[in-house]
């Protein structure tokens, strides 16, 4: 909706409370980001760890990093922006959507290991 | 197994899969009959509704009015409209499954065959889930709640209009089923193996019929978020926004956050019936509980969607009719905020008995039963209004009164339901049918009726008939009972839903009272009407002005109807209850000093992108390819035209307003309080 | 005891209205941002599927058989480089050069071009070796959650397109500055869900 | 005891006025039984705060009326600190109650732990071995195998009362639910999975079974007659389905899994011995590979995987390891027993 016949919103930019960021720091976000990548492919492409497990979980924790620094440096999330409403949704969605991840695989899993004919609980009872 | 169902032999590229074979009223036996009698009498009324608007020349009105409209108290109605059409329809699903039921023993197979009774209890659910129980609960958000927080529309009121489109074509998908092709058999949730194993356009109507709807409800979410984040009048802070906006609040993040799980879901089954992919088959890896597990991620937070608002509306009336303000207003609001965190911890409770782990299934019985606290703070807190108060029956109390009564009683069978070990014995009976119809029409539907009696006057400028209201209320509350009763009965015997034939010739008398009670509920859908029909006759004698019920939030601070505009000013808060305080100040409506007053225009965007999906989503269903490319590039062109035209709001001078101003229903504001 | 006053012109003020027109708070931005938390959801329900089928091959190839780590790194490379180009974009708007911003947009749009060709190549030669979606629930799961992304990022390119067309015709209005940052938002979001994909489908994905 | 006497409350009236039996309230199998009284309990629990609840509001409603002028009015009214704490407090502790009963109620009756009892005081005697059903969910019918006797059924299921029964369940193609509400609660079946039942039934008589959930259009008919009967007749019963002779092998199940309405029941003196197993394991066709070949494939190329990568120590092996493990402990116990049951002895 432009309501440019009334007041200029363009020149005094109406949606300053949101942070836009500076070329300082989208380089930071980049160079953080850069490395974060990095360090995942090396760590499985090198096969540097025994485990494969260990390397997963790293990969995994290395993602969440990840996805800070760039809701951070790119996407500017703060407490501030939109009266704090943008930091309070993307808690709430982080918070289901753990929720919804998490207890799904563990439901999965659960009936999985109770009802799949290669599960264990198969082996043993199933012939 | 599962064939894929996408090889052309046999298909035309101009019409897909649709033939002549696809029209069952073309066929000459009783269904087909039965059908073509339907087909005959809707074209019969359709033509007939047309031909008074062409005579009256109402198509410019309704264009320009209605259909373009981006007003939320227009979209509002039309979504109260919609809703009680697929009321109709709904209605007549559940009226055919009481009569095969009370029939249907022994030797007498009925007279639905079961291919037919799965479509029609299928039918059933989905539509008066989808677009009975959400259309009206939209509506009312629609209506309500920008009024309530003194805003002049929602935050995007072109996309209010886009999604109403969107619901409405929906709908209209699931009505087409019936006359061109059949529907699914697979329940209201579209179980796969059924759902991924029926041939023929059945289940692909009910999953592009709701992707459709769910795509409009997700946008409705969002914008109601945005409306009542941004656009609240100077002054209401969060803890004093009327509690039916705290609850339109909390289930527009429910539907933020789940809708979207729908939508994925239904994404999935369509690419397994579409191209052969295995989420849900039974062979190379395919998973069917992965898929009632996303589902009830959808489901059981859905139907807390249902009843968050409603719980909105009663605590609007409670407070209002007895003539105090509502008791523990924090504490409700934490208990809405709990419910709708919590709603989305359970949804394991509607499959205990799939085989998961004693550690799961009490894990999610615990969380399940956790509700049942918010929940009776709330019926507490409801009774504690009304403690030391002034309590008068009128229409919508009385409602109230009846919801309190029967839905505590159905929320303590859901209790009796998570208990897992009980679940084992009384999952998929029909004591589950009585648990939710029990919640669903005590607490849903009495919440609607309620609601309708108590802003009808807001959005007509007259009152709704009593003796009519309270006699529909008498009719469904004994009907509820009657109809109900017996299948918590035969629940205990473990007797199955979803039967269309039973052996045991004792079950009879149940299924008889329960026909029984259908039918009192049908006197009282129909006393409904007729109080409508005789509010409207009189509606001289019944008229009234901004505040007939001596309202203590903002809606009733404004003529009835309200104005395009809403509001002259804008509503400066200082208090809850913001209208009540004003009042109690002396305020006086200025009828000078207006402003020139900003507003969006319509546009018909909306409806050409509507009706663009619904041709793309036939053609899908179809397999009509050429259709479904064509309709979906106009889809994106349409958007994308839309987003060149920059010029979208309009002002309106304030001559026009200072002329509603001083004409506007605006009379009793001093005699509201008596009534 | 009436609270409202009369003021010079003669007219009624009352301290239960805004005689001026309160500051309108535009909500684009913030329903943009709720939009994408919804859009999470849709990407959280296939981020389980995978997790739940991932390892369901049927006996088809596994996840370590046919993904190639080299390729994602191009690819993962290209997206990121997209996601700070963006940003000089957004820098530059704040400045009002408008060919820059037009120059950035373009590089931006490129680099997501190259994204998706390079993924719409590893899709041909999967299923081009019988590692289609409908080989098994594992491809099936694969081929949605990635496919799923890359359908985002194409609209993406394609609202680029059109808010190029528009900044050119009408400059730096205010509803095209908020389409930019919304259209910033989108981009972002794309490239954090990636990380997800990248780390999970791929990189874990490969180990399991 | 307080159950028994809710559950007569219960029953005296419906009784009286149905025919028909309440079989959820007063089953004849001691799972299902348990499963009651824990319903019965809790619902009485919940009952003590909904019953005051129901009154209150018939009382408040008739007390504040408007035309009341006697009653007490108090405009402002609106909070108290101690009021709210009570309608938390209240319904916290019922639910307290009612979720500890649930916690271990459900850790009690969970249908995969083996009966440690077969009535109340009357626990499994060490020599007894249970009686193994393997069921099947067919299109829509059910069919079970007796691997201890041989034989096989359709819609007809017996055994003798007091014995305990482990059922393997699985589908042919459908998702269905076993169940016999006189036995125990119900448990899915669905295909290429297999879920598990223990139960036992104490008093003889034929009760119904059926499947609880929905399955396509001949889901209305899918019912079967279970008989609990004593040893003698259960040994008769199994002699004469052997003599009615009739093999189930390949090409009869074939025959039998068409989808088909209203089927008689009817008995097999034999059958093939792995067929339980290939429906389970989806391989009924000889071109199918079993499923639990693919997952052995599948390990056999992670380990291929995994000498690409030679690092690992921990990987999925861990599958086959763990399955070795059990084998053992099967050895050890000597009698096939669900691990996880096993653990909690
Ligand atoms: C508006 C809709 C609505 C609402 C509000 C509810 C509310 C509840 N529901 Fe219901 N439910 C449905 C709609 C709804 N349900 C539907 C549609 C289905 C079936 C879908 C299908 O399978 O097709 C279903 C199925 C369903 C199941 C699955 C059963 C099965 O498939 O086997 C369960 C199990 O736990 C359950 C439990 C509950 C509980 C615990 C509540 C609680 O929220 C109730 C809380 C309320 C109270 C308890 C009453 C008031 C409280 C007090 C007076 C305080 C004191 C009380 C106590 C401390 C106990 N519901
Ligand atoms: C909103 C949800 C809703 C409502 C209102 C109803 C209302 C009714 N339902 Fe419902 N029903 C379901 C949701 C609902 N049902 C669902 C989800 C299923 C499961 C489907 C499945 O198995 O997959 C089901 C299944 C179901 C069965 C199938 C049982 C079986 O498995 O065999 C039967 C049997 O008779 C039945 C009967 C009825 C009857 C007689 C009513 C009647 O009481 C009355 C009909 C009601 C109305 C006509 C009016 C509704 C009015 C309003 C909502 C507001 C008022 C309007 C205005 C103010 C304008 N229902
Ligand atoms: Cu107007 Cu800022
Ligand atoms: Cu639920």
């Amino acid at each position: 909706m432009s309501h440019s016949d009334s007041h200029d919103h363009a020149a005094h930019g109406h949606d300053e409370h949101a942070n836009h960021g500076s070329l300082r720091s989208y380089l930071t976000g980049f160079v953080l980001a850069g490395i974060l990548t990095v360090i995942p492919f090396w760590l499985v492409m090198g096969h540097v760890f025994q485990s494969h497990w260990v390397t997963i979980t790293v990969v995994l924790l290395l993602a969440i990093v990840q996805i800070l620094v760039h809701v951070i440096y790119f996407l500017h999330l703060d407490t501030r922006s939109e009266g704090g409403w943008n930091m309070l949704s993307f808690v709430f969605t982080i918070v289901l959507v753990v929720i919804v991840l998490g207890a799904s695989i563990w439901v999965m899993y659960n009936e999985n290991t109770n009802m799949m004919p290669m599960s264990p609980q198969y082996q043993h009872n199933g012939e | 197994m599962l064939e894929p169902i996408t090889h052309p032999a046999g298909r035309s590229l101009l019409f897909g899969r649709l033939t002549l074979d696809s029209l069952p009223f073309l066929k000459p036996d009783l269904e087909g009959h039965i059908v073509l009698a339907t087909l005959v009498g809707v074209l019969l009324g359709g033509l007939a509704i047309l031909g008074i608007v062409t005579k009256k020349r109402l198509w410019g009105y309704l264009w320009n009015e209605w259909f373009t409209s981006v007003d939320h108290k227009k979209l509002g109605i039309m979504y109260m409209i919609l809703g009680t059409v697929m009321l109709l329809r709904g209605f007549a699903d559940a009226v055919m499954m009481r009569a095969q039921q009370a029939v249907a023993f022994g030797p007498n197979m009925g007279y639905l065959p079961p291919e037919h009774y799965d479509q029609i209890f299928t039918a059933h659910g989905s539509i008066m889930i989808f677009f009975v129980a959400m259309a009206y609960i939209v509506g009312l958000i629609n209506y309500v709640m920008p009024l309530q927080i003194g805003s002049r529309d929602v935050a995007f009121p072109f996309l209010n209009n886009l999604s109403f489109w969107f619901t409405f074509w929906g709908a209209i998908t699931f009505m087409v089923s019936l006359f061109v092709g059949d529907f699914s058999t697979a329940g209201w949730l579209g179980y796969p193996p059924v759902s991924e194993l029926q041939q023929g356009p059945g289940v692909d109507y009910y999953i592009w019929g709701l992707q459709l709807s769910g795509v409009g409800t997700l946008l409705s979410g969002v914008n109601f978020v945005v409306t009542i984040i941004k656009m609240r009048a100077p002054g209401m802070t969060m803890m004093k926004m009327p509690v039916f906006t705290w609850t339109s609040l909390c289930t527009s993040g429910l539907i933020i956050a789940t809708f979207p799980v729908l939508t994925a879901t239904l994404l999935l089954l369509s690419l397994d019936r579409y191209v052969g992919t295995h989420f849900f088959t039974s062979d190379f890896g395919g998973n069917v509980m992965m898929y009632i597990n996303l589902i009830w991620v959808w489901g059981h937070p859905e139907v807390y969607i249902l009843i968050l608002p409603i719980f909105g509306i009663y605590s609007e009336i409670v407070p209002t009719f007895s003539g105090k303000p509502l008791f523990g207003y924090s504490s409700m609001v934490y208990a809405t905020c709990a419910i709708m965190i919590l709603s989305y911890l359970v949804w394991l409770h509607h499959f205990f008995t799939m085989g998961s782990g004693a550690d799961v299934n009490s894990f999610f019985a615990l969380t399940t039963m956790i509700i049942s606290i918010p929940t009776g703070v709330k019926i507490f807190n409801w009774l504690f209004t009304m403690y030391r108060g002034r309590v008068h029956f009128t229409v919508p109390m009385l409602w109230t009164m009846g919801f309190l009564f029967t839905f505590t009683i159905g929320g303590m069978t859901g209790v009796m339901l998570s208990v897992a070990p009980a679940d084992f014995l009384l999952h998929n009976s029909l004591f589950l049918i009585a648990h939710f119809h029990n919640v669903i029409i005590g607490g849903v539907v009495f919440g609607v009726f309620a609601g309708v009696n108590y802003w009808f006057p807001k959005a007509f400028g007259f009152k709704l008939d009593e003796f009519w209201g309270k006699a529909s209320f008498w009719f469904w509350q004994i009907g509820f009972w009657l109809a109900f009763g017996p299948l918590y009965i035969m629940g205990f015997m473990g007797v199955t839903r979803r039967l269309s034939h039973f052996d045991n010739p004792a079950l009879q008398p149940y299924f008889i009272v329960a026909g029984i009670g259908a039918a009192l509920i049908a006197l009282g859908i129909g006393s409904f009407v007729l109080q409508i029909a005789i509010s409207i006759l009189r509606r001289k004698q019944y008229a009234v002005g901004g505040d007939p019920w001596n309202g203590r939030t903002l809606e009733w601070a404004t003529s009835s109807p309200p104005p395009g505009y809403n509001f002259a000013f804008t509503p400066n808060v200082h208090q809850r209850d913001a209208w009540m305080d004003m009042k109690k100040h002396g305020y006086q409506r200025p009828l000078e000093g207006f402003n020139d007053i900003h507003m969006p225009s319509n546009t018909a965007a909306g409806v050409v992108i509507g009706v663009l999906s619904f041709a793309c989503c036939f053609a899908l269903v179809w397999y009509i390819w050429w259709l479904a490319a064509a309709s979906f590039v106009g889809v994106i062109v349409a958007s994308i035209v839309h987003t060149f035209n920059y010029h979208r709001d309009y002002y309106i001078p304030k001559d026009e307003v200072r002329t509603f101003e001083h004409s506007g229903n605006w009379q009793p504001e001093s005699q509201g309080a008596n009534a | 005891m009436s609270t409202t006053a009369v003021d010079s012109a003669g007219i009624a003020r009352s301290p239960f209205l805004c005689h001026e027109e309160p500051h309108a708070h535009n909500g684009t931005l913030l329903g943009f941002w709720i939009y994408l938390m919804s859009d999470c959801f849709i990407f959280a329900s296939l981020f389980a599927c995978y997790a739940v089928l991932g390892t369901s091959t049927a006996g088809g190839p596994t996840a370590a058989e046919v993904l190639d780590l080299h390729g994602l790194a191009v690819n993962t490379a290209l997206l990121l480089v997209s996601s700070v180009t963006f940003g000089f974009a957004m820098l530059e708007m704040a400045r009002r050069k408008k060919g820059a911003v037009l120059l950035w947009l373009a590089v931006s749009g490129l680099l997501a071009a190259g994204f998706v060709t390079l993924e719409l190549r590893e899709f041909a030669s999967m299923i081009a070796d019988g590692a289609g979606p409908g080989r098994s629930a594992f491809l099936s799961s694969f081929f949605t959650l990635v496919g799923t992304h890359g359908l985002h990022v194409s609209v993406g390119i394609l609202w680029l397109i059109v808010l190029m067309v528009q900044l050119g015709k009408f400059g730096f209005n205010e509803a095209n500055i908020r389409r930019m940052q919304c259209l910033s938002m989108f981009w972002h979001f794309l490239d954090l869900v990636w990380v997800g994909v990248f780390s999970f489908v791929y990189l874990a994905g490969v180990l399991r | 005891m307080t159950v028994k006497r809710l559950r007569g409350l219960l029953l005296l009236p419906l009784v009286l006025l149905s025919g028909c039996h309440l079989a959820l309230l007063d089953p004849s199998g001691d799972i299902a039984r348990q499963q009651s009284d824990i319903m019965l309990v809790t619902t009485g629990i919940t009952l003590l705060i909904v019953v005051p609840v129901l009154v209150a509001i018939g009382v408040i409603a008739w007390r504040y009326r408007a035309s009341n002028k006697q009653a007490h009015y108090d405009a402002h009214w609106d909070h108290s600190p101690s009021l709210e704490l009570l309608v938390w407090a209240a319904p916290l502790l019922i639910i307290i109650a009612v979720g500890a009963i649930t916690w271990i109620g459900t850790h009690q009756v969970d249908p995969y732990r083996p009966l440690s009892r077969v009535a109340p005081g009357k626990p499994v005697a060490a020599d007894v071995k249970p009686l193994e059903v393997d069921v099947v969910s067919l299109r829509w019918k059910w069919l079970f195998f007796y691997p201890q006797y041989g034989i096989a059924t359709v819609n007809q299921l017996a055994a003798p009362v007091d014995r305990p029964i482990q059922f393997k369940l699985t589908s042919d193609e459908m998702m269905d639910a076993f169940s016999i509400p006189e036995l125990a609660g119900m448990i899915y079946t669905m295909p290429g999975m297999q879920t598990m039942l223990h139960a036992v039934i104490n008093k003889p008589g034929q009760y119904q079974g059926f499947s609880a959930n929905y399955s396509g259009e001949g889901f209305t008919d899918m019912r079967f007659t279970f008989d609990g009967m004593s040893q003698q007749d259960f040994d008769s019963w199994i002699a004469k389905a052997r003599a009615s002779g009739g093999t189930l092998d390949l090409q009869a199940y074939e025959q039998l899994r068409q989808p088909e309405r209203d089927v008689p029941a009817r008995a097999f003196g034999s059958f093939e011995p792995d067929l339980f197993t290939r429906i389970l394991e989806r391989c009924i066709d000889a071109s199918q590979t079993c499923m639990s070949q693919t997952m052995s494939g599948d390990a056999m190329q992670d380990m291929h995987n995994d000498n690409a990568a030679p690092t690992d120590a921990a990987k999925p092996d861990g599958m086959q390891a763990m399955a070795k493990s059990q084998a053992a402990l099967f050895v050890a116990h000597g009698q096939p027993a669900d691990p996880r049951a096993s653990a909690k002895h």
